[in-house]
């Protein structure tokens, strides 16, 4: 009987596409949260609507866990082709419960999913309910905790539901115990959500999203909430269009995001550059997902700093910050509005199929959420200068209608009036304007935590990763007693910090999830040369063990 | 912003003889008689596309965003939504509207966002010293074309009825005092509204005689959308055939902007309250 | 009387843009090419069609010429405006003409443009060829050279032309001395020109492009010849639709190319990933300007670097070219089409407004042009498969109809036949089939001298330059006893080349004409660290007084 | 290729009831049939935009070009001005080209290019699970629109009507017969040959009921611009209305690619020679 194994457990639960996989996953790891475990889940699923094979790993643990293992504990199969797939990941006391009428499994158990529908008169769609009631009981978790999940959770049809889980959860056995832990309950997110609740707390009123996996849930998030926020969230006819509307939004005062991925992006490169000159503040979500071009849609990759870091015709400037959990992502959001807005200039929020679309828990007191910057009201100026020369590069933000004066902002070489000029004394003056921005944001964010030190601090091998990498690199640099450095901040590359978290490194090894060691490159334009790099370019994300045994080769 | 005729410093490099001018000149009797109507010039805004017509940014003393090639409409559409106070008026090309940023101007219609359109159909890519368009005659020789274009124009205003603008007028840059109405009109109008205007390129598209041989006026704006594309039918931007000035069609719809709430309706205090409420639901 | 200095003279020609002053600065080279000089011409021209002030530097000298000094010997002045703005430039003993009836200036020789005009009944326009008259008497010109140069370069009116330029020649005094070398006399192009020779001479089937500055006089030069040349010509709706068109006859066996700037780039980086996955062939050739947006569209700047290297989402093989003169701007492009149909993928040659639009001597001879690569046909091969897998990662291209087979491109993650696919194993190793062609592809550069060695080829400082940088590092580091390093080819980067180009180099400084050292930032990849950079940003190129004055600070 | 099926080996990843088999069964048949008629299945090529539509690409036995999401007119220009002898057909979805690639259809349809479009228009992005598109209903509730929107949805016909298409129809995912007709005629069309297929998504937005009540069959197509413009108007993709199906329109135009010289024209020697005589005048 398999019991949760130092402090941690691994959930799969899978099923055909349409057969609720994600949210059932969302449910056993809002269930172990309601244990106090720390969670995380994995979602896989292919680009299809209905039929072939989804999959969720939800792994709880006593510390803030975000990756998954390849072994699991539990193993939950809406069809036989779950158990066939995924059998060889079960531990050696793992349990598998299964839809009895689809297979006959020597080692699991069968659950009478038909005859619970029937017997309820529940439509099929919620077989997974009844897979979860049967987990539940399996679990060795009180009913009482496990109702008030669903009530949380479910949102349509509650009742009939609870009786469906509720049958299966009787007719179930105890397999396993897993204890709960004395921590503070935390609320469970996707990444989406979590983005968007830091888009909300940076008082983004106009949101523009072209749907594209991975971001789409984060259009569709804001979209069921837009009203009760006064939010105006928008769906153009394209990616061109989205974010040359957050543009117009910003001229007119008004705090905008987009949220696309890299194909989309590639349409959003244009004006980001016209951002970066008319010093346009806007805050861009940047989903990456397996390429190159329209790649593998539904899984993940993180194969566009490199692209990020360039993207537009000219220099100007722009912040960077990946994220890599859903407290980052959350807190980052907001910083990276604020932060636009302080410096007039466009920000992206890196983030990647597994960060959108994972579970984690929030722990939203982490760290203290920004003050938001105000919008610069002030006193009366006149004549009014939109890009007036200061000693911050920053110039005062005004928006229409300003009695008395006229707001000029173009996408030409202009002068401090925004009226276009073809003068090279002003062409460089601007530009240096523009380059003190980015150095005064550098500052800023120098004093942010912009690089996160994680694992052993002090070990003089480290593991250099960044974005959705951090969590497995964390708990992996724990066991492994290496240092794990994660700059959260890619551009302006905060030096200082990362110098500062590299002190007494004397070896690193990058790990990342693409082709060429995109974070390894930017590095060695700052002198720090790698001594290796553990890639993974499959459109999957590392398992523990996987990355693990590669690594424990490399630094023995 | 103390001049009363909207002229601001920057030099006008238009060449001799060119359209824009009085383009130019009617926006700012325009801007004045609307001053007088009430509407503060501070509550106007200028989006200009990349050519030639978006030189009007830096002419006038006037809010303005110089955007894209191709790109007023998105701009437009943010401003809006962002501040439904605001009046927005875009000034595009035929290159950059017709061509490059096409599906804006049809969404735009579609939407029936309320802002005008002013196309400076001088039926050449101007700026980019003379290459055809999508309004650019068959035959049409320019430097990317020189053995003549066998393309037929798009008709911008049947496309424009087709795709939902709730005001559609066409103007004549030799016809100063109409084009002033109509650009009036045009910015009066709640929703959609666009106008063509001939614009006359002498460097690279001087169609002058051509123009004032085939125009003549269109009475009163019709409501009626069979007789609208009747009369958006009669000149195919091509062959020869009577070319209607004026305003070809009008009616009103509901204004795309008014579904969506206004500016920062909502305060802090409630989107707070709202993440709080949302994470509790997650425990 | 000024005559030519250490074996070279400048002239500068000015007046309003409508004027000829392109034109006539052209015929001004092609007058000092056919004396023997290798000549180099920089345009100066805003954003306007008429009016405004234009002008053009036209340099010979007895080397082989890149850039313009800031001293000018002659000035010939279309208007007051000009001996205005220029008078400065002028060298001690330098001469002024200019047309009479709009200035009175002592130090120079007033032209009766007005006067000759009306007694040929000449039109204004023609007011240039009278300049040009007055110029050939006063630079010793023999009559019947200019004649001939005349007949060759005026494409209408020519016996009109030549009437107003010989009254012109008769009325004017002899100034100045040009004696004429004895040397092969090389004729003279444009940038974008030798570009278009690079492209017919590399079968290009098919050319897209959208206007902008600085590549749309190859659009205009493509499209006079196109019918001669059995060559189709295309203006579409977009850049978007440029680049696919060209990937879509890609597909059906066309060599395709597409020109652009960095705004139009922008709009094509989605597809450049297309090509990538899809292992199309494409040239594009991205003519730099000042950017960030749309900033100054006459003006230059090397800016795109760090876009090229990394537009489009996910990692696919590129090639980018970046040649510095119009030899290199020919052979380049002929190689570029080569390499990217041999390869399979995309190639962007890399160009600036300084190359696009000066004008250079051009030497035929300087490299023999590669054996083009045929379109494999070969036997018939069943069943074909569009990505079999190769040794060299290169499969056979075939084009439809394909009698008996399927031929299937992609963008999505596909297997050997085309087939879309999701698979883990797939996908890694079609990744690392596309990682092998840019391997083979490097191996294939680092023969053909893509690092080019200039200057005192074996002085231990170096000068590190790329592009339209080349012809100004080379004279200055001869001057200064320099070493000058220009890599031809940034990727894949030739990085054995570039080892043998710096050995023995202690210390480098950078030039480029953008604000951040881009190709330094490159460098600094494969381990190579600048002293220093030397950059503008002003939309301007860098004179040579300017330059060596600037470098000889820093390497004293 | 030695079925006789056109099947490909790929697995169909389609909902159970996606209106996308029957276009799919419809474009074998008339493969077939087209063989029969002596067009070779080797000069067929399929270009295919991203949605649920271009999983056809996968699909089916046929040479295939798998484009980006709103791009498959510009790829289906450059095949035809390389190889004028293959027949692209356009598989295209509503997001997909009245969104996304809007210019692109218009400008295929400007140049009367010699290909066929076929729009899986399911009125909602399949793929990306749900949202609306430009032909989505008032009032359609998608995931990115829980309220419902308030925009009326784009008219295709009247739109490519208005564009130059030189062959508009429609036709319905639930009569296939009558589909695979279209399908064939469109191919055989010489011109630009657009379908509005109105294909039924049972997951995301299911209007069998509705459709099957307000269909009907157009007779005969008509070359009457009049007729077709009134054909078109009969139905605006939202309220009640009668849809016709068949072909609306169809004329004959000269076609884009005829302007341009075939593939391969000129001999190598020619250019050779050209850029020689070129560059002896440079001197
Ligand atoms: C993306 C992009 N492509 C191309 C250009 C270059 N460009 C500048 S103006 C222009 C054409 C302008 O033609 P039109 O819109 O008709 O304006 P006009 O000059 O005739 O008023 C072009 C192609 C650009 N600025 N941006
Ligand atoms: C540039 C870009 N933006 C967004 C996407 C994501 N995407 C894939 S399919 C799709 C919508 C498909 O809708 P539709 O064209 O109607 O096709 P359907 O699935 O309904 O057949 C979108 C938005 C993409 N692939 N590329
Ligand atoms: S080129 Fe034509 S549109 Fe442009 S300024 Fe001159 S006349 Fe006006
Ligand atoms: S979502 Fe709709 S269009 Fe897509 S496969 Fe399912 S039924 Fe077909
Ligand atoms: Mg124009
Ligand atoms: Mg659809």
């Amino acid at each position: 009987m398999p019991s949760v194994n130092e402090g941690e457990i691994s959930i799969l639960i899978g099923g055909r596409a349409g057969e609720g996989i994600s949210s059932a996953g969302q449910i056993i790891a809002q269930l172990l949260s309601s244990l106090g475990y720390r969670v995380y889940m994995y979602l896989d699923y292919p680009s299809r609507i209905k039929g072939g094979h989804n999959f969720a790993i939800i792994r709880g643990a006593d510390f803030s866990v975000g990756a998954v293992r390849e072994t699991v504990d539990v193993l939950l199969a809406m069809n036989k082709e779950t158990i066939d797939l995924h059998k060889k990941r079960l531990s050696d006391n793992g349990a598998i419960l299964y839809r009895a009428d689809t297979a006959n499994v020597a080692e699991g158990i069968g659950v009478d999913m038909k005859g619970i529908l029937a017997s309820e008169h529940a439509p099929p769609v919620m077989g997974n309910t009844a897979l979860l009631g049967a987990f539940v009981r399996s679990a060795g978790i009180e009913w009482s905790r496990a109702e008030q999940v669903f009530r949380h959770a479910i949102p349509k049809e509650i009742e009939l539901n609870l009786r469906v889980a509720h049958r299966a959860y009787e007719a179930g056995t105890e397999l396993l115990t897993i204890p709960p832990l004395i921590t503070k309950r935390l609320p469970v997110v996707t990444g989406n959500e979590a983005i968007g609740i830091g888009l909300i707390e940076g008082e983004c009123l106009l949101y523009c999203g072209y749907p594209m996996s991975p971001t789409s849930n984060l259009l569709h998030f804001l979209a069921v909430h837009a009203n009760h926020l006064g939010m105006q969230v928008l769906q153009p006819e394209s990616e061109t269009a989205a974010i040359l509307i957050a543009l117009g939004g910003a001229y007119a005062g008004a705090r905008t995001a987009v949220g696309t991925s890299g194909g989309g992006f590639c349409l959003m490169t244009e004006a980001l550059g016209l951002a970066g000159i008319a010093e346009l503040p806007v805050v861009i979500v940047l989903g990456q997902r397996a390429g190159p071009s329209t790649g593998l849609a539904t899984y993940t990759a993180q194969a566009d700093l490199q692209f990020a870091l360039g993207a537009g015709q000219g220099e100007f400037p722009r912040l960077i910050a990946a994220p890599g959990d859903a407290d980052e992502a959350r807190w980052w959001t907001t910083t990276c509005m604020d932060l636009a807005w302080k410096y007039q200039l466009p920000a992206i929020l890196l983030a990647d199929k597994i960060l959108c679309e994972g579970m984690y828990s929030l722990d939203p007191m982490e760290k203290p959420t920004l003050q938001v910057v105000p919008l610069m009201a002030g006193e009366v100026e006149h004549p009014y200068l939109r890009y007036a020369m200061t000693a911050s590069g920053i110039s005062s933000l005004k928006f229409p209608p300003y009695k008395g004066e006229v707001i000029r902002v173009n996408s030409h070489v202009h002068d401090e009036d925004g009226i276009t000029t073809e003068d090279p004394q002003v062409t460089r003056a601007m530009a240096d304007k523009r380059a003190k921005k980015l150095q005064g944001l550098q500052e800023e964010i120098e004093k942010m935590e912009p690089v996160q030190v994680l694992g052993i601090r002090d070990a003089s091998t480290a593991i250099l990763c960044w974005g959705s990498n951090k969590g497995i690199c964390a708990e992996i640099g724990r066991r492994l007693g290496l240092r794990v450095v994660q700059p959260v901040v890619l551009w302006p590359f905060p030096e200082s910090c990362f110098a500062r978290a590299m002190e007494g490194v004397e070896r690193w090894i990058g790990v990342e999830t693409n082709e060429t060691g995109q974070l390894s490159r930017l590095l060695r334009q700052f002198g720090y040369v790698p001594e290796g790099v553990v890639l993974k370019y499959d459109g999957r994300p590392f398992a523990v063990e996987e990355l693990e045994g590669e690594l424990k080769g490399r630094v023995a | 912003m103390t001049d009363n005729n909207f002229t601001s410093r920057a030099d006008n490099t238009w060449c001799p003889g060119c359209g824009n001018f009085a383009i130019l000149q009617a926006l700012k009797e325009v801007f004045a008689e609307l001053e007088h109507k009430g509407i503060p010039r501070e509550e106007i805004v200028l989006v200009a596309g990349i050519g030639q017509h978006g030189k009007l940014f830096d002419l006038l003393t006037i809010n303005g965003f110089y955007s894209l090639h191709g790109r007023t409409i998105p701009v437009a559409t943010g401003i809006r939504l962002a501040n439904p106070d605001l009046r927005v008026i875009c000034v595009a090309g035929d290159g950059d509207c017709y061509a490059e940023g096409l599906d804006h101007l049809i969404f735009g219609a579609k939407r029936n966002l309320d802002i005008t359109v002013l196309v400076h159909d001088n039926r050449v890519y101007g700026l980019t010293t003379g290459q055809y368009t999508p309004t650019s005659p068959s035959g049409f020789r320019g430097r990317s074309t020189p053995g003549g274009i066998q393309e037929r124009p798009l008709n911008p205003l049947e496309l424009m009825l087709a795709s939902g603008a709730s005001f559609i007028g066409r103007g004549y840059s030799r016809h100063r005092d109409q084009l002033k109405r109509l650009i009036e009109e045009a910015i009066l109008h709640r929703g959609f509204a666009f106008l063509d205007i001939l614009q006359i390129c002498p460097t690279y598209s001087d169609l002058t005689e051509y123009y004032n041989k085939h125009i003549y006026d269109w009475d009163t704006a019709t409501e009626d959308f069979q007789k609208a594309w009747e009369k958006a039918r009669e000149w195919n931007y091509s062959a020869e055939g009577r070319i209607g000035l004026g305003v070809m069609y009008k009616t009103s719809a509901p204004v795309f902007e008014d579904a969506y709430p206004g500016k920062g309706s909502v305060s802090r205090e409630v989107r707070r309250a709202f993440t709080e409420r949302l994470l509790a639901e997650r425990i």
